[in-house]
């Protein structure tokens, strides 16, 4: 430790760590003492994330707003170069410790009662912990090295599991699938470090970026070599949030039990990504930035088409967690970048537990499948439907994320999601001209998240069973489940609310996290008629939304949950074929589209690029085999003939000899004498 | 006179080499063999060398071919005569090779030996003047007799033993002895 | 005849003096004569008698060559029979070899089946080795055109009957045959070239002055004429390329101590030989019409690449090795041409080496013979693990042979290319480097058929096995384990062997 | 007796043990030889405590710096008017030797444990066995250039037999095709042994001198030698130090192995018995970066800075082209092998960076690929052992069948495909860190290559998550079928044994590199600054 | 004279070769080998002539006469024992031993 901080800071240092190293030790308690299946493991597990927790509250409170706190020891000397091992913490680390612990807690209550009496329940937590470990060391360690390296580990613990049912094909091709489109990202982090410290010759992310001396000579450096680490950054971030063109790994991550989506693949490891990039966000050049934005924006718009139409009830959570991942990194590149992290706090909140929810439905739904030994797929939307008097608290809490979700007011997602849209608008205006499309974009993906996001509510919560049409017979007994899935429930659903974040429901600029950044970078004055503009958008749309929606599904309609709306449906049916001629339909196709692009062209690419790479290792194994070896197969079978001609010479003849002979020597001699 | 005697020794030695080549006949090559030797026998002489002329006579004609014929003898004939059905033409196909090398070496050896210019060789001129020159009247039998018993004693004693060896290895080959088991 | 009369007395004078510088011939001489009539009068009685006595009488011999060691020190030699020999250090080093190897054959030859069962007695055999080591020793001293065409002839003459002394075999007779042609038109070529030699200098006497001068004189072109055809003789002795074509057959047709005869002491003395021969031209600043360095570079390069090339065909091991031998050739062929006193000396430890591991190599295959007469490859197959010891020998060997370490043939060819190193050095000679790298890319290329050796005995699996022919062949192997031993020894301290060293 | 001596020699002593025993007490041979590699690993992990650290102590070109030296005259060969060629037995370590002699102490005692399998001609296997060991170990401490080429030649032929007799089905054309390939290499490396011997002169006895650290000071060469600096010889019309270099490097290179000539790996790698594939993978492969450094860099660094270009081309296609190769492997053991290929390649790309991180690298490169490539290839071993098929089409589903074994072997391949937290992630981080900062540094390398290695990396990742899903993952399907089922037991403790510290050793080596490099740190500034200079 | 005693011998020398590779005869082989020898005496003894001091040339021809001769025996005694086991002497149908 560093000698010279005061003993509070040291003491907060130590706290830190020991909240990173309490999910460690659960882990390897876990792995190596507890018995299997042991119910011991899925307590022992929660009580150190627990612990952390209070760690990192503690923590929080000793850090957020003062000045941050670093601590470095040497870890090994290559030649001259020392590398340390240290944490840095600051307000991004210890508000990202905080909502890791805060988010992970829920989750490991949850798995407990969601894993019960699987045969490989301690390994679960065992991974779980160690997910949990790698994230909370990510968010703090000062050094680039060790970022990286706990970078790769979040991806080894997703990897883990993701393939947790490995029995499963499709678990098991998916957990491939993120390692390596991950790995691209890794790669592509790995060689952005290395140049950076091929020119500072420094891994240490204190002295590279807390530093105006480096802002300074990153501002004068030869501009290639700086925006050259900043792409590489850039696609790192993009591979782990799962970004266009990365980003198919994310749907198919969802092979694993959804409290993991929920913790990883939802909340915290895909938001590693954008936090990230919040990390160095000084290094990114305006050229980066631009991308950034195009991508983010991209993404978001194309996602949400994409969760239009799906029907598997996680993978619509999972393109809305790509849509999502993609506001904020369209945040971050029009400089949003305190509404990006106010956004990355909330969403994880209301999409860990909205995935939740689906875990506790689709848990249901395979009980009921189980019992009635019925051929259907538990998460298909399809076979659901009016599930929301039998799980009523399931359903209020969904009811609560997805207005979160949507930016409803009252909720954190309204703060978040409008600060964003606000300083887009600002930043689209600065720039002028064509940029306006960046915000339109926004806003309309955000009118298409209230789309699929009512759209799946419906189907799940309302109207009749489609089982029950099926199947007449059949009594619905499903409920929403041990207190160990509705207490995490309520407690995200509370944190999904404004009050947490903010004192003001309406004013982002209010939310204490966007004023813990704030001032970091660009402090962005949005007092103007965007945010009633936004506000309004917001509050008009959801009725419409929600109205042509109910006529969408208004076969299964039951009157009981749409009175109140069936006035205004008054016009139903222009609207019906306005919406569904002009904007359903082509939204639909749209989303069909993308979803074909999605699955055939991107993945199709990416599995051209593997395919090429299995390709060219056929080809190479071909060079190996009839060039390379068939060069030295070719050089011992010149020896072999001309010994072979050597040896034809030996007839067994003796005057042949004697002749050969001869004519060497005379030859030898002409040539000697005559040449 | 005496040159006429050595060309027709010399053409005799020729020709009767070449009889020796053309002959299928193993009894007729050995004969012309003979001649040639005798031939030889007679360009010693001319060279002042009667001590060599006699040797090459008692030891080759009176010993080698001798010896020829006894092996001629001891092999069966009737192989020997299914040999010389081969082919009746001094040139043939097959001896085309061996006719190109010794053509080839004829060329090279006579050139080679003009070339050395022989007669005007240094060391010959020397001799010639220093009078180190066997002339006609030379008795060189003794003068033979004291270099082998001096300066070529060595080789002399050597070849003793050299020539007890080749008794008996070739006693050895030659001799019949039934197996003992 | 007058004239000659008053040298006599300074002739006998010379021959008298001679005696002293001559004794390990004189002995062989003698040695020779006991032997043959111990074994006329007793041989019929005690077959082994006349290999004892030459034994001993070898071991005298050799000990009389030591004590020539100190008489003649390094740089010192002497004219001997009225400048008919020339006795100098690096012909006593030689001696020594050819001494010890030829005591290694005669102890070798009984114990070769093939040859033992010989019904005519192996007594005869023993006086012609004898014989012919006299002739390998005035080979090695011979500095007389004479005297050099004797000794050649009477090893070669003495080579043609031990070929050819099992004279109830096909492959013996065949072998003896085709040497005994071969060799007679080396020989006849070899003294028709020594009679233009003589011719062109007028005297028979190569380290005569006049010698050298004479030929100068000569138009380059007669003389090289001459100079070849005598190497042709020489070469057929070492059988380099294209005097090699009988090695193949004639090794493999002659009973096994006879091709571990030829593969090594005529070599020896053959390139002993040649360095007494080459050295009046070599050391003679005024002579350039031969360029021998380049000759025999020339030849050397050839010669390692067919030698080795043509082996790796070969099912038959003692061809194998016969072909072997023709590569090793090659190799000595690189340490002539540096023409230096310590090339000559490489030369010697790497002959030395070389011929020891050559005959224990054909002692293993006597062995093998023996045991359960395997002659090829593959009959070798899977015998490595019935017979762990000769097996484990025989590997030794081979890697003796290929010049790997930690083996004295490994210690030979470094001190080779070191010594070529050090005249490249010097005199960088493009023929010299590709020696060097003919030298080195060979060694693998050799290393490609001796490692069949191994391949089959110890890889291939075999599962009908000939049945051993149960004899006792214990000193073989012990002598074989004495090889392999003496090889790891001096490869790792390869000092042992500094003796040699001129 | 010197320590490293007695390090060398300890296995030939229990050699000749086992050799003289009597065939009937074959099966303790094996625990003789397992003395024999722990009592060698105990003196070198001696070694390693004892080693010095610090600049005073860092070697490469300093013979004072040397640590556990011992120099005693060996052979004198007369060579008449060139004197005596005198050749040392001079046996030393710094801190490039450290490390691989610990390292391969280790393997050793793993091979040595992987030995069990073998169930034939158990004499001849261990005898040769113990001499391959000492050749090894012989080869890591020798400072004069013919003590190592004698050992580095002493390697071959045990490796022959090894493996021609215990291979598997092709072990003939294997056993021939690495013999050939390695002594390919070491014969021309003799020339330029002794071409060296007659160009360099040690200063204390005027003699010319095998000694490598003498070889490695400009001012020791004869002016006019062939190798030396001043008065360049023209070899084959190129410097005949680059000549030098290039044969020297052809030597090695073959070792290592660098494209395109490795194909001697695969096939020797696949047909050796499980110990065997062990000793080449992670012992032998490292000879030849060790020479690499030791030798070629450390005697002609002058050319080695100027072709380096080219050799980190090299490398970077070993790295590349061996992933490839491994990408399409069928064969468990092949991939390894070609992986071996492609993880080498990240020792040629540090060394050819020539800056203290990317040697540094290379080196912590070598180590953890020694144990690590031990480790994959004593797991392929296990599974072969049991049902005598190596294909990954033929297995599914081993991860319920074998549950430890899929966890070692997640280990093993997570740990070989740079997952943070195992040495290989430190070691090929710090080979691309010198590759990267080359071109900052000494402008040797361009940066593109840094990142074609990265690709290297992501390649890895992909071969072995192919393999692990292909192989370990859903239902349980074999093609052996319920035969195979009752064959492929889960590992016992002997294997247990093995690989739980190797595990932890790789997983220490990630966590606290600095085990490494604390040792080697002063001898790579050493090298480096030597080789700039 | 000396020139012209050369030129036959140098005929001598090639007739010689000649029989050595045509003949089918071990003996006619033979006789061609004593030709090149007889070749080569003639040389000797040419030269000879004018080395009166030393007298190599004669000597040396008759040591060569002699070694010719015994070399013919041994030569002979081969072939004999050729006969015997293959029936023939003819040197291109004894090739058992050959690659």
């Amino acid at each position: 430790m560093n000698p010279t901080l005061p003993h509070t800071d040291t003491l907060t240092i130590q706290l830190a760590i020991v909240a990173v190293l309490l999910p460690l030790a659960a882990s390897l308690l876990n792995l190596v003492l507890v018995k299997s299946q042991s119910k011991v493991s899925g307590w022992l597990s929660s009580f150190a994330i627990l612990g952390s927790m209070v760690l990192s509250v503690l923590v929080f409170a000793k850090v957020w707003n003062q000045p941050a706190l670093h601590a470095q020891q040497l870890w090994f000397v290559v030649g001259t170069m020392q590398v340390d091992v240290g944490i840095w913490l600051n307000n991004l680390s210890v508000l990202m410790l905080l909502l890791v612990t805060a988010v992970a807690l829920p989750v490991h209550v949850y798995s407990i009662a969601y894993l019960k009496g699987d045969d490989k329940y301690t390994r679960y937590f065992a991974y779980l912990s160690f997910f949990c470990f790698a994230m909370l060391a990510l968010v703090i360690v000062d050094n680039l090295v060790l970022l990286y390296a706990f970078w790769e580990l979040v991806g080894f613990a997703s990897y883990l599991l993701i393939g947790f049912w490995f029995i499963r094909e499709k678990a098991v091709l998916a957990n491939k699938k993120a390692f390596i489109m991950n790995r691209i990202g890794d790669v592509a982090l790995l060689t952005g470090i290395l140049l950076l410290y091929a020119d500072f010759h420094t891994f240490n992310l204190v002295t590279l970026f807390d530093n105006h001396a480096t802002a300074a000579f990153i501002g004068t450096a030869d501009n290639y070599w700086i925006t050259l680490p900043g792409a590489c950054f850039l696609i790192g971030a993009i591979a782990k949030s799962a970004q266009f063109p990365l980003h198919t790994w994310l749907p198919d991550a969802m092979e694993g039990p959804t409290s993991v989506s929920a913790l990883i693949h939802a909340a915290t490891m895909v938001a590693a990504g954008i936090f990230l990039l919040a990390r160095v966000y000084v290094l990114f050049s305006p050229n980066v930035l631009m991308v950034m934005t195009i991508i983010g924006c991209f993404t978001a718009f194309m996602a949400a088409t994409i969760a239009l139409t799906q029907n598997d009830l996680k993978r619509i959570l999972a393109y809305s967690t790509i849509s999502q991942l993609g506001f904020m990194m369209m945040a971050m590149g029009v400089g949003a970048y305190s509404s990006a992290l106010l956004h990355l706090a909330a969403h994880a909140f209301f999409k860990c537990l909205l995935f939740l929810s689906a875990g506790v439905i689709i848990h249901e739904m395979q009980h009921l499948k189980e019992k009635h030994n019925l051929d259907i797929d538990p998460q298909d939307i399809n076979n659901m439907g009016g599930l929301g008097k039998y799980m009523p608290v399931t359903f209020i809490t969904c009811i609560i994320a997805s207005l979160a979700l949507i930016g409803f007011p009252l909720t954190s997602g309204c703060l978040s999601k409008d600060g964003i849209l606000v300083q887009a608008f600002l930043w689209a205006d600065n720039k002028g001209g064509f940029y306006i499309i960046i915000p339109v974009m926004g806003v309309l993906t955000s009118l298409l998240t209230i789309f699929y996001i009512s759209r799946l509510l419906f189907k799940v919560f309302l109207g009749k069973s489609r089982l029950k049409a099926v199947m007449p017979a059949w009594h619905i007994e499903a409920h929403d489940g041990s207190p160990l899935f509705k207490i995490p429930m309520i407690f995200l659903a509370l944190c999904s609310l404004f009050p947490l974040f903010s004192t003001n429901p309406f004013e982002y600029e209010h939310s204490w996290i966007y004023r813990g950044f704030a001032i970091a970078v660009h402090t962005v004055s949005a007092l103007d008629y965007h945010t009633i503009v936004l506000l309004s958008i917001n509050v008009l749309v959801i009725p419409i939304a929600y109205f042509a929606y109910s006529i969408y599904v208004k076969q299964k309609f039951s009157f009981k949950t749409t009175s109140l709306l069936f006035k205004i449906s008054f016009n139903e049916w222009y609207i019906d074929r306005f919406y569904h001629r002009i904007i359903v339909k082509d939204i639909l196709r749209i989303g069909d589209l993308t979803k074909w692009l999605d699955k055939n062209v991107l993945d199709g690419t990416i599995h051209l690029f593997a395919n090429t790479g299995v390709a060219i290792g056929k080809l190479t194994v071909w060079t190996d085999k009839y060039i390379i070896d068939g060069l030295i197969t070719m050089l011992t079978l010149i020896i072999k003939q001309a010994g072979n001609f050597v040896r034809g010479f030996q007839t067994g003849r003796v005057q042949n000899y004697l002749f050969t002979m001869l004519l060497v020597i005379v030859v030898i001699y002409v040539l000697k004498t005559f040449i | 006179m005496e040159q006429i005697v050595f060309f027709v020794l010399g053409f005799v030695v020729l020709a009767s080499a070449l009889t020796v080549a053309a002959s299928k006949n193993l009894v007729r090559s050995i004969f012309m063999f003979f001649v040639t030797l005798f031939a030889l026998a007679g360009l010693y002489v001319f060279a002042l060398a009667d001590f060599v002329a006699i040797t090459q006579v008692v030891i080759y004609v009176g010993g080698v071919l001798v010896l020829m014929l006894f092996a001629f003898m001891l092999t069966n004939k009737e192989v020997l005569n299914n040999l010389q059905q081969g082919s009746k033409r001094f040139i043939s196909l097959q001896k085309l090779p061996a006719l190109l090398v010794a053509v080839l070496f004829l060329l090279i050896l006579v050139n080679a030996i003009i070339k050395a210019q022989p007669d005007n060789l240094a060391w010959i001129q020397a001799s010639a003047q220093s009078g180190n020159v066997i002339s006609p009247t030379d008795n060189m039998v003794p003068n033979i007799g004291i270099s082998l018993m001096t300066r070529y004693l060595l080789p002399f004693e050597a070849v003793s033993i050299f020539l007890m060896m080749a008794l008996i290895g070739a006693a050895h080959l030659a001799r019949k002895e039934e197996h003992k088991f | 005849m007058n004239n000659l009369i008053h040298h006599i007395p300074a002739q006998l004078d010379d021959i008298l003096k001679s005696m002293p510088w001559f004794v390990p011939e004189l002995g062989l001489s003698i040695l020779f004569l006991i032997v043959f009539l111990a074994d006329l009068i007793a041989g019929k009685k005690m077959a082994g008698l006349a290999r004892t006595v030459s034994i001993i009488g070898m071991l005298v011999v050799l000990f009389t060559a030591l004590q020539q060691l100190p008489l003649v020190p390094v740089g010192e030699s002497h004219f001997v029979f009225n400048g008919m020999l020339l006795l100098h250090r690096t012909s006593v080093c030689f001696k020594l070899v050819i001494d010890a190897l030829a005591i290694l054959v005669l102890i070798y030859i009984p114990w070769d089946k093939a040859l033992r069962a010989h019904f005519k007695g192996l007594g005869d055999l023993y006086s012609i080795i004898i014989a012919s080591v006299l002739g390998l020793h005035l080979m090695l001293m011979a500095v007389n055109l004479l005297s050099i065409y004797l000794a050649v002839e009477m090893v070669s003459i003495a080579s043609y009957l031990m070929v050819a002394y099992r004279s109830d075999t096909q492959t013996t007779t065949e072998a003896g045959m085709k040497y005994v042609l071969f060799g007679a038109v080396a020989s006849a070529i070899m003294l028709y070239g020594i009679s233009l030699l003589y011719g062109f200098s007028g005297t028979l006497d190569i380290f005569a002055d006049s010698f050298i001068q004479n030929l100068i004189h000569v138009s380059p072109l007669s003389v090289s004429l001459a100079l070849v055809l005598v190497m042709v003789g020489i070469g057929f002795k070492l059988s380099f390329v294209p005097m090699h074509f009988w090695v193949p057959d004639v090794y493999q047709g002659a009973a096994t101590p006879v091709t571990a005869y030829l593969s090594t002491l005529p070599k020896i003395a053959g390139l002993g030989m040649l360095i007494n021969f080459l050295t009046p031209f070599v050391f003679s600043t005024s002579w350039a019409a031969f360029d021998f360095r380049l000759l025999l570079s020339v030849v050397g390069v050839i010669t390692l690449i067919v030698g080795n090339i043509a082996a790796i065909w070969q099912t038959n091991i003692k061809r194998l090795l016969a072909y072997s031998s023709i590569g090793h050739t090659g190799f000595a062929l690189m340490a002539l041409v540096t023409f230096s006193e310590q090339g000559i000396s490489a030369l010697l430890f790497y002959l030395a080496v070389y011929a020891i591991a050559n005959i224990g190599a054909l002692m293993l295959c006597s062995y093998y013979v023996n045991k359960i007469g395997a002659h090829t490859l593959d009959s070798y197959k899977g015998v490595g693990l019935r017979y762990p010891l000769p097996s484990v020998c025989f590997v030794m060997i081979l890697i003796s042979l290929a010049g790997l370490p930690v083996s004295a043939g490994f210690n030979g060819k470094l001190l080779v290319f070191s010594a070529v190193y050090d005249v490249y050095q010097h005199s960088p000679n493009v023929w010299l480097l590709a020696l060097l790298i003919t030298g080195a890319a060979t060694t693998v290329i050799a290393l490609f058929y001796y490692i069949k050796i191994p391949l089959y005995l110890f890889l291939k699996k075999n599962d009908h096995h000939a049945d051993d022919l149960i004899v006792n062949h214990k000193y073989l192997l012990i002598f074989i384990c004495v090889i392999s031993a003496f090889l790891l020894l001096t490869g790792v301290f390869p000092q042992m062997l500094n003796f040699l060293q001129l | 007796m010197n320590i490293l001596s007695l390090l060398i020699f300890l296995p030939v002593l229990f050699g000749a043990l086992i050799l003289v025993l009597p065939e009937g007490l074959r099966y303790i041979y094996r625990y003789i030889t397992l003395l024999a590699t722990l009592l060698q690993l105990g003196l070198s992990v001696w070694l390693y405590i004892a080693f010095k650290n610090g600049a005073g102590y860092a070697g490469v070109a300093n013979e004072g710096q040397y640590q556990f030296v011992e120099k005693v005259h060996w052979i004198a060969l007369n060579l008449g008017s060139m004197g005596k060629m005198q050749i040392d037995y001079f046996v030393g370590i710094d801190g490039i030797s450290i490390m691989l002699l610990l390292m391969s102490s280790v393997v050793m005692v793993i091979a040595a444990l992987a030995s069990w399998e073998i169930n034939k001609n158990h004499k001849g296997y261990f005898a040769l066995f113990l001499l391959l060991d000492m050749a090894i170990t012989g080869v890591f401490c020798s400072l004069d250039f013919f003590l190592f080429y004698i050992f580095y030649e002493l390697m071959l032929l045990p490796l022959y037999f090894l493996i021609g007799i215990w291979g598997a089905a092709r072990r003939e054309y294997a056993a021939i095709k690495f013999f050939l390939f390695t002594l390919f290499g070491s014969v021309f490396m003799l020339l330029v042994m002794v071409g060296l011997y007659f160009s360099v002169k040690d200063p204390a006895t005027g003699a010319h001198t095998f000694n490598i650290i003498q070889m490695m000071n400009p001012a020791n060469y004869d002016k006019d030698s062939i190798f030396g600096f001043i008065g360049q010889h023209m070899l084959l019309g190129l410097p005949a130090r680059t000549v030098g270099f290039m044969v020297l490097f052809v030597a090695f290179a073959i070792k290592i192995p660098v494209v395109p000539l490795h194909t001697w790996l695969p096939d020797a790698h696949v047909e050796s018995p499980t110990p065997i594939s062990i000793i080449l993978a992670g012992v032998l492969l490292k000879v030849g970066g060790y020479g690499m450094l030791r030798i070629c860099f450390g005697i002609f660094p002058e050319v080695a800075t100027s072709y380096a270009f080219w050799i980190g081309l090299l490398g970077v296609i070993s790295i590349l082209y061996g992933a490839f190769n491994a990408l399409a492997q069928r064969d468990l053991k092949r991939l390894i092998a070609y992986s071996s290929v492609s993880h080498m390649g990240f020792v040629l790309l540090g060394i050819a960076s020539q800056t203290t991180e990317g040697v540094s690298g290379a080196m912590m490169q070598m180590v953890s690929h020694g144990f690590l490539s031990s480790m994959l290839f004593f797991l392929v071993g296990v599974i072969y052992y049991r049902v005598h098929d190596r294909d990954i089409y033929s297995f599914r589903g081993l991860g319920t069948l074998m549950p430890k074994y899929t966890v070692f072997i997640m280990i093993a391949f997570f740990a070989s495909l740079g997952l943070p937290g195992f040495s290989a992630f430190i070691a090929e981080a710090f080979s691309l860190i010198g590759a990267f900062n080359s071109h900052n540094f000494n402008g040797l390398l361009p940066a593109w290559m840094g990142m074609c290695g990265a690709l290297g990396i992501l390649l890895s990742a992909g071969y072995f998550l192919w393999t692990l899903q292909r192989m370990f993952f859903g239902e349980t399907k074999l093609k052996g079928g319920e035969v195979w089922k009752l064959a492929l037991v889960d590992i016992s403790s002997r294997e247990m044994l093995v690989l739980v510290p190797l595990s932890l050793l790789t997983l220490t080596l990630g966590i606290m590199p600095s085990l490494v490099f604390v040792k080697i740190n002063d001898s790579v500034l050493a090298f480096v600054q030597f080789i700039h200079k | 004279m000396l020139t012209y005693l050369l030129l036959i011998g140098a005929g001598l020398f090639c007739i010689g070769i000649f029989i050595v590779l045509s003949k089918r005869n071990a003996i006619q082989v033979l006789i061609g080998i004593e030709l090149i020898l007889n070749a080569a005496i003639l040389n000797l003894v040419a030269f000879g002539k004018y080395d009166k001091l030393n007298n190599g040339g004669q000597t040396f021809a008759l040591f060569a006469i002699v070694l010719a001769g015994a070399a013919a025996a041994v030569a002979l005694a081969i072939i004999l024992n050729v006969y015997k086991q293959y029936k023939t002497i003819d040197p291109n149908a004894v090739d058992k031993l050959k690659d």
